[in-house]
């Protein structure tokens, strides 16, 4: 795999620091100084200092965020001075995100309900308890009574939030098994 | 959810589909990527040089049809929607060649056959260069990297869910279950010794599970009997145990 | 639920605008300035202020970095002209692109949401069912609804990932559809 960059014309030290920080900040782990020198094909000690520069940078300007030495690498992130923020943010982060667990059986309990936890286990093939109890975290579904049955297990219906959280008016908007063939049978 | 994704590429200054016509034994087809018949018009009318507004019919439709033939010929499979425009050129194409004097109108009052036409490319063409401007604007945006994780994100991999998924995915579990069902139907009567083996294999999964829920997947009286004494076979002799915290709470079967 | 952060001295700009940066940093998707202001507890026009402070800030050192408007929100994102760079550490290509058929179909429902199947047929002149299947699977566009019409179609839209892959502010932004009405020459 050919990932040459074309010959350019040497780079200003302004250009380096702009791109260590650039890579640094999309790197998924610390990135260290030598990998930064070989994807910039640039010799170590330039590297070196633009991160000097970039962490002089970032400390002058009192940023709220630091550029860090960390396991050997360099890596960007909030300063500790507003982690009180920072977490506070992190709580009100709307989290509308589901495992696939989750998925599947809000999927089922969509379309099945009320349903009970033995009626989820026999469509979906697995225990579904713990995925039962981040929907109603959510409050993506709500206990509905019990069925009178055996045992008498508790029955589960998708909440008013379902509707809101994925745009539905009520119910008999949910794409039918019909709208989703239509999708697939036809072509293009 | 990996669903199959459309393999084709999409790239504006990709060659596009003609004709190499240099003897009539000897004609070569290039295939270029045609969204529609009303995109294969529009290429055919530049391909002529014509004036969309006058559009040549009779060429154009030629044309047209000589491309269809030989997409055909080829087994391209060919969606409905391009033999109904050919036939829809067919169309104004004989009555171009009416007098329009037949309609009993005067011929610069009388509509022209094409009009529909020229208006429904016209409306598919700024739809087409909208379609173009959209794709520079993605390419500005493939240019623009956004943070690696960090420690706040959740590094479990996670959906984020719309309607379409729950039917694709509840559809999927249907699928899955059906097969499940059939292979149950097949055999009429279970043993004890397949009713163990069904009990043990859900414990060791789950690693503990309800004994209600256990009773409650049975269909039969019989099923029903047959796994009361698994569960005992089972406490009996494996690595099994039954634990009940509360009286009348709730049995639990868990692995050892 | 609590999460007042204990009284404290009012903040200073500085202060503020750095809260703001390492918000928009730790923030996974483009951040509001309305959450911003609720998370800080400070008014929309100080945050905005803050922003904008922020993104002259980054412009003018020359910054790898950018802090952009994107989907109602601020995202911070590397520079376009590093991307070669980027593309080359993170060794990845540009992105598995759309079909013809599917960003034509797109652009109909961009510019025409809500749009059913038979109004994007209408225009494409060609079924598009397969490209809708693609793009809802790509969450560019989601289902918003059924139009209350004979067979009750199900609607479709653009989504907020729609906004973020062709780096729109928001809708708004798309250019007129008027404007590609430049064909009076008629060469097409």
């Amino acid at each position: 795999m050919d990932l040459a960059i074309e010959e350019k014309q040497p780079r200003s030290i302004g250009e380096i620091v702009s791109i260590v920080e650039a890579l640094i900040f999309v790197a998924d782990e610390p990135i260290t100084s030598k990998l930064l020198a070989e994807v910039l094909d640039e010799n170590r000690e330039t590297v070196e200092s633009a991160i000097e520069n970039l962490v002089r940078e970032y400390d002058g300007r009192e940023s709220g965020l630091q550029i860090r030495e960390i396991a050997g690498g360099w890596q960007l992130g909030t300063r500790t001075e507003f982690h009180d923020e920072v977490r506070k943010f992190l709580k009100t982060r709307p989290n509308a995100r589901l495992s696939l667990a989750a998925l599947e059986t809000l999927a089922v309990i969509a379309y099945k309900q009320p349903a009970t936890i033995p009626e989820i286990l026999e469509i979906r093939g697995v225990q579904s308890a713990s995925a039962i109890k981040t929907l109603l975290d959510k409050r993506l579904i709500a206990a509905k009574g019990r069925k009178e049955t055996v045992g008498r297990p508790m029955q589960y219906g998708t909440s008013k939030d379902f509707l809101i959280q994925f745009g539905l008016k009520d119910l008999s908007e949910l794409p039918s098994i019909e709208d989703f063939e239509d999708l697939t049978s036809g072509s293009v | 959810m990996e669903q199959p994704t459309e393999q084709l590429t999409f790239d504006f200054d990709k060659v596009q589909p003609h004709f190499n016509t240099e003897s009539p034994d000897d004609i070569k087809l290039t295939l270029g990527e045609f969204s529609g018949p009303l995109d294969l018009l529009l290429f055919l009318i530049k391909q002529e040089q014509a004036n969309i507004f006058d559009i040549p019919i009779a060429k154009i439709a030629d044309e047209y049809l000589k491309y269809i033939r030989l997409m055909k010929s080829l087994d391209i499979s060919l969606a409905a929607d391009f033999i109904v425009m050919a036939a829809t050129l067919i169309e104004i194409k004989s009555k171009m060649l009416l007098p329009r004097e037949i309609f009993g109108e005067a011929e610069a009052d009388a509509e022209d056959p094409r009009q529909e036409l020229i208006d429904r490319l016209l409306e598919h063409q700024k739809f087409k260069n909208a379609a173009e401007v959209l794709y520079e604007f993605s390419i500005v945006e493939q240019a623009v990297f956004t943070r690696g994780q960090i420690e706040s994100d959740e590094n479990n991999v996670e959906t984020n869910a719309s309607v379409f998924d729950l039917l694709a995915v509840f559809q999927k579990i249907l699928a899955r279950h059906v097969k499940e069902v059939q292979m149950e139907i097949a055999r009429e009567e279970i043993s004890l010794a397949e009713m163990l083996k069904r009990i043990r294999e859900r414990i060791y999964n789950a690693g503990e599970i309800d004994l209600v829920e256990i009773f409650q997947t049975m269909r039969t009286k019989q099923e029903i009997v047959l796994a009361f004494i698994a569960v005992l076979e089972l406490v009996r002799t494996e690595s099994v145990k039954l634990t009940q915290s509360a009286t009348f709470g709730e049995i639990i079967l868990r692995k050892i």
